[in-house]
């Protein structure tokens, strides 16, 4: 029977001078049910939270803001596959997260259409409705990077970007029962009910083909932080197109010109002229472990593991290299895989106590490659900063310490 | 219970109806037309008392910025390859001078937005373009005349052409941006105005 | 511009009688970044928690145990998608959940191996990964329903079942790594180190198909409630199997035949016999809104939507039907499917005020359409009792209060 | 560092190899065959007292059942048809006496598991099997005669042969279970062994 030991075959074993404990957990009662009626992460855990990023990662002359105009990172490094759990998704805010009563807040519809409608969230989750996974990246993640590599942690360098699954209602849906003026229509001005009602123009186009009203994030309601009770979801696109807390849609023939789409979230190029509208975050790709600030324990295989996504729909391949970039091999996939969503990637590696340079490199299904830096500069100047979708090197040194470095 | 015949149009028919009125005081979007501007005027005096007031503690002194607080509302240096990057300030880069209006009215002042009333929001926008150099000192601000000012950066803006890196899968012995021969690409500027259909364009 | 309305082309305007005032949450502060560095749901949202089932919810002679042998359940009603947030994930213990130090927990591996093997959490977090989205069901889930219709809500009568992405490493890989003797493995006994040390018998071929040894929950650690630091996912199968707390996997060619595989967890058929190893939880699927306990608070349009799962594989269709069973309408699917895993459907309807009975019936990838209750009565007799796959039927009565009926 | 050598043959190197010795406080399991029953003995007498002291508040006298607390220790009603569903007790209805011995050593005393020393075990299990009417009261437990023991449900277990319905997925004017002609479908028994890879069967 199994309670035989094969002790025979048994390879050379490491005669351990103590034996196994039985842990006072294997001895005493555990926590009741609904000692937590909505759960927690285990105390243990306390480390994975939402960071703003360490003052070394800012770029120099950044003077940090209020609190209520900030932002705090994903802990990328600790997380695993599509989904980004609610409570560590990043927050990004212009006026701070207000805290909406359900009951009070409504959502209007009006301009280019042939009735003004007033949409209670009650109501909206009584339309037809859809359940999507879509990841959410700041137009100024990996802003530290740009040039320079100033970061230091996967975290404060790139946590401006998680993942859900999203509820919610098609705004084609509600057009059609507004009754959209489609001849003259050419943008829909999407606007907040937080203190500074962010507003952003979003072309007619766009909002027509995969934007929704959202009201559900990974199953539950809309986190406040997220834009409870209501948010847009402009799938692929910058987060603050997203936009939060969403009181209201003007459907128009000109785009608003808000201060969130002129002053801020545009590129200046290195000829004066600046872009405006560069919604789409490009196909990028990041190795969460090892990464910056990680110290790896001793020599013997690691698993690489990274996320990449792309605003341009699936990602078709990611490339990983541990020399720098000379010599490049196919990473697995290793989870499901959703056009513009995070996809985790994973590449068989031995720490042999050498110096290496890791990279990955994000390939999408137009076929675009991720770039390097040095080609996103030589593109735009230097004088651009959002939408860095460029190559993160992780170098390890021979102590196992992993850093930020430019290739 | 349902609302008898007020949604005969709606195939769902859970939208409520309603007027252009009620929706007013939500309906704060000021466009480059002008044309939502609310009645009203202010001069750069005004404006000055009321910045003093109620947007030095943040701003600074003439906009020229706190300590780690609100932004810099003054002209900055130019708009050319500098390091750090260049601040990009009302007077240099805005398009339009609604924005400013726009912003101030649905945004500002950052802990009381929407406090203001219109008559102090010409004041202040007046006071913020005069001290850009945007517009001369005696100039009144109202709706009538605030959609005519041409900022200097009006034409500044492009479209969005990306993608504009064509990096390629090298897989063996690759060359890196270090190296010599490396291949980085071009510049890739446009002013095409129809490439990208995300573009923000006025109606013609 | 858009500023110009379109008065002309509107349609009848119900002349509100007063206007939209702006409320305090757009004219004041919010919260700032860091209000929580690990985020909690909106306190309007208070009432979406785990919960014991009703009282009435339990069958008569229903001994409730100590809250350490108990369970809470998922308030379904609440949830969309695919889903469900860690926070509201059901809860089954058979002695507390424990509060395990991850630096002093270790997976050991032994029995019809070549080399006992002990493996630290840090270390299996090395191995080569996989992550996969599975639901977990507890066998004794509806059992409120079995044979009458005693539950009330859906949270409480079918709140026993989760869905969540899960990250870990593969058995086979494991034994692989250990030596397992192949010819002689019959069995793994899967331990855990909570107070009970929980101990169920799979067989080797189940085994060494798609279990694995799980560390992740949603992308972040597994809560201590579902087993932290590992546990096992065995996919498709009732989960007290999936053993949590995870401290030992013992080869061997004999089942244990633990209490919790003989006492519990077996079915009594109608002839004094009894089902051991009934592991696979059959094609089930429950419309959760409208559902137990709702009062519809108007006529007019809903959209029903529900969840599907099954032990087999995919499901490949949800069928509807308003009237009690006469009519059927095949539903839309509106999540992404996978294997195994909670599949959402939604259905198109109009409450005009009249009685109706809404029942769901799942199809998976084997054909398997889910049974009416006597089906499975006629077939297992009285005393069954785990594993109720049966069909749900809601009542919407007249004036729109929802309540669980039998057809 | 890597323990040099210590993993050859494993891919991954990242196991340590482990002796049985130290493996041993963990290994409790208790199968039918009784190899892994600890050396010990014990008495009905030796079990009342321990029962009394350490049992009885949650179990009740003699397992006649506590209130909202453990379960039924008893022989209980027949397994036959009845509502409510038949109380699966130990006499009547589990198959070996090992799982006795193998859950009271794992799990109980519920809030002080493991505290039982071997002769405490085979005299618990020796009065909670002579209370269920399965061995005469004289019986002196031991880790030679524990496996011996021939439990009345032994063979009472049969392999999983669902799916058990076969429901059609009928879609207009169907029958509902309340209507008459309805197919319920047929019982669906069987004794085979080997039908189902998840059965638990003993090796020959
Ligand atoms: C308590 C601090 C505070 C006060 C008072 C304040 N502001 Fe601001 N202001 C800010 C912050 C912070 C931002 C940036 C907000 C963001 O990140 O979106 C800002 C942004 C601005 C901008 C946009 C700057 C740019 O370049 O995009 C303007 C214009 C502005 N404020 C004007 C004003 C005016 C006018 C007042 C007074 C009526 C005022 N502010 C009062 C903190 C303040
Ligand atoms: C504090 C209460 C408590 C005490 C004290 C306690 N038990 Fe239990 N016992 C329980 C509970 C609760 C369960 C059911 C556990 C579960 O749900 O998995 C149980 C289950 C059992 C079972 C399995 C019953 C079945 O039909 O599956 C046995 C056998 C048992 N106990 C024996 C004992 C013995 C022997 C002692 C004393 C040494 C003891 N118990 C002390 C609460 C207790
Ligand atoms: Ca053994
Ligand atoms: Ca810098
Ligand atoms: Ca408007
Ligand atoms: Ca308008
Ligand atoms: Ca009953
Ligand atoms: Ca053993
Ligand atoms: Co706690
Ligand atoms: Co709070």
């Amino acid at each position: 029977s199994g309670a035989i030991l094969l002790s025979s075959l048994k390879q050379q074993v490491i005669a351990a001078p103590k034996i196994l404990e039985v842990p006072i957990w294997s001895k005493s009662i555990g926590n009741p049910v609904l000692h937590h009626s909505y759960g927690l992460p285990s105390n243990f855990e306390h480390q994975v939270i939402r960071r703003k990023s360490n003052p070394d990662d800012a770029p120099v002359e950044y003077v940090p803001s209020l609190d209520q105009a900030s932002r705090s990172f994903t802990p990328l490094a600790d997380l695993r596959g599509v989904i980004t759990p609610n409570g560590l998704f990043f927050e990004r805010y212009h006026g701070g997260y207000p805290n909406i009563d359900p009951q009070k807040h409504k959502l209007i519809i009006h301009g280019l259409v042939k009735r003004n409608l007033e949409i209670t969230v009650e109501r909206l989750k009584r339309y037809p409705s859809i359940n999507k996974i879509y990841f959410l990246e700041c137009s100024g993640n990996s802003y530290s990077n740009w040039g320079e590599n100033e970061g230091s942690s996967v975290q404060g360098i790139h946590g401006l970007v998680s993942c859900a699954q999203w509820t919610g209602v098609p705004l084609s849906l509600l057009f059609r029962e507004a009754g959209i003026d489609l001849d003259k229509a050419k943008y829909v001005i999407a606007e907040g009910a937080d203190a500074p009602s962010m507003a952003r123009s979003i072309a007619i186009t766009r909002a027509l083909d995969d934007v929704f009203v959202a009201y559900a994030q990974n199953g539950e309601a809309l986190r406040a932080e997220q834009g409870y009770p209501l948010r847009l979801i402009v799938p692929g696109c910058e987060g603050s197109i997203n936009i939060k807390w969403l009181r209201r849609l003007e459907v128009t023939d000109t785009p608003l010109f808000s201060r969130n789409e002129t002053s801020k979230y545009t590129d200046l190029l290195g000829n004066d002229m600046a872009r405006n509208a560069s919604l789409i975050m490009e196909a990028k790709s990041v190795i969460i472990a090892p990464s910056g600030g990680q110290i790896l324990p001793e020599k013997g295989f690691y698993e690489i593991r990274g996320f990449a996504w792309s605003g341009r729909g699936s990602i078709t391949a990611v490339d990983v290299s541990t020399d720098g970039g000379k010599n490049w091999q196919r990473a697995n996939i290793s989870s499901d895989i959703f056009p513009k969503a995070i996809t985790e990637f994973t590449f068989p590696w031995q720490f042999t106590g050498e110096k290496a340079i890791l990279i990955s490199r994000a390939i999408d299904e137009t076929g675009y490659v991720q770039p390097y830096t040095q080609q996103l500069l030589k593109s735009r100047g230097h004088n651009y900063g959002y939408h860095n979708n460029s190559m993160q090197a992780w170098e390890i040194e021979t102590n196992g310490r992993v850093q930020n470095v430019i290739i | 219970p349902l609302l008898a015949n007020s949604c005969t149009e709606q195939d769902y028919c859970l939208g409520i109806v309603v007027s252009d009125t009620y929706i007013t005081p939500w309906d704060i979007d000021v466009d480059p037309s002008g044309h939502s501007l609310p009645k009203g005027s202010g001069s750069y005096d005004q404006g000055l008392a009321i910045y003093n007031q109620q947007c030095i503690a943040c701003h600074g002194p003439q906009g020229k910025g706190g300590i780690r607080m609100g932004e810099k509302l003054r002209p900055l240096p130019q708009l050319v390859n500098i390091t750090p990057l260049p601040h990009k300030s009302i007077g240099r880069y805005w398009p339009y001078a609604t924005t400013l209006f726009d912003y101030i009215q649905r945004a500002m002042p950052f802990y009381t937005p929407k406090s203001l009333k219109p008559d102090q929001i010409y004041a202040l926008v007046a006071y913020l373009l005069i001290e850009n150099n945007v517009i001369s000192k005696d100039v009144i601000l109202t709706n009538e005349n605030l959609a005519e000012i041409k900022m200097p950066n009006r034409n500044g803006f492009v479209c969005d052409i990306r993608p504009d890196t064509f990096n390629l899968a090298c897989m063996q012995d690759c060359l890196t941006p270090k190296d010599k021969g490396f291949d980085l690409g071009k510049i890739v500027m446009t002013d095409s105005k129809s490439l990208q259909a995300d573009c923000l364009l006025l109606p013609e």
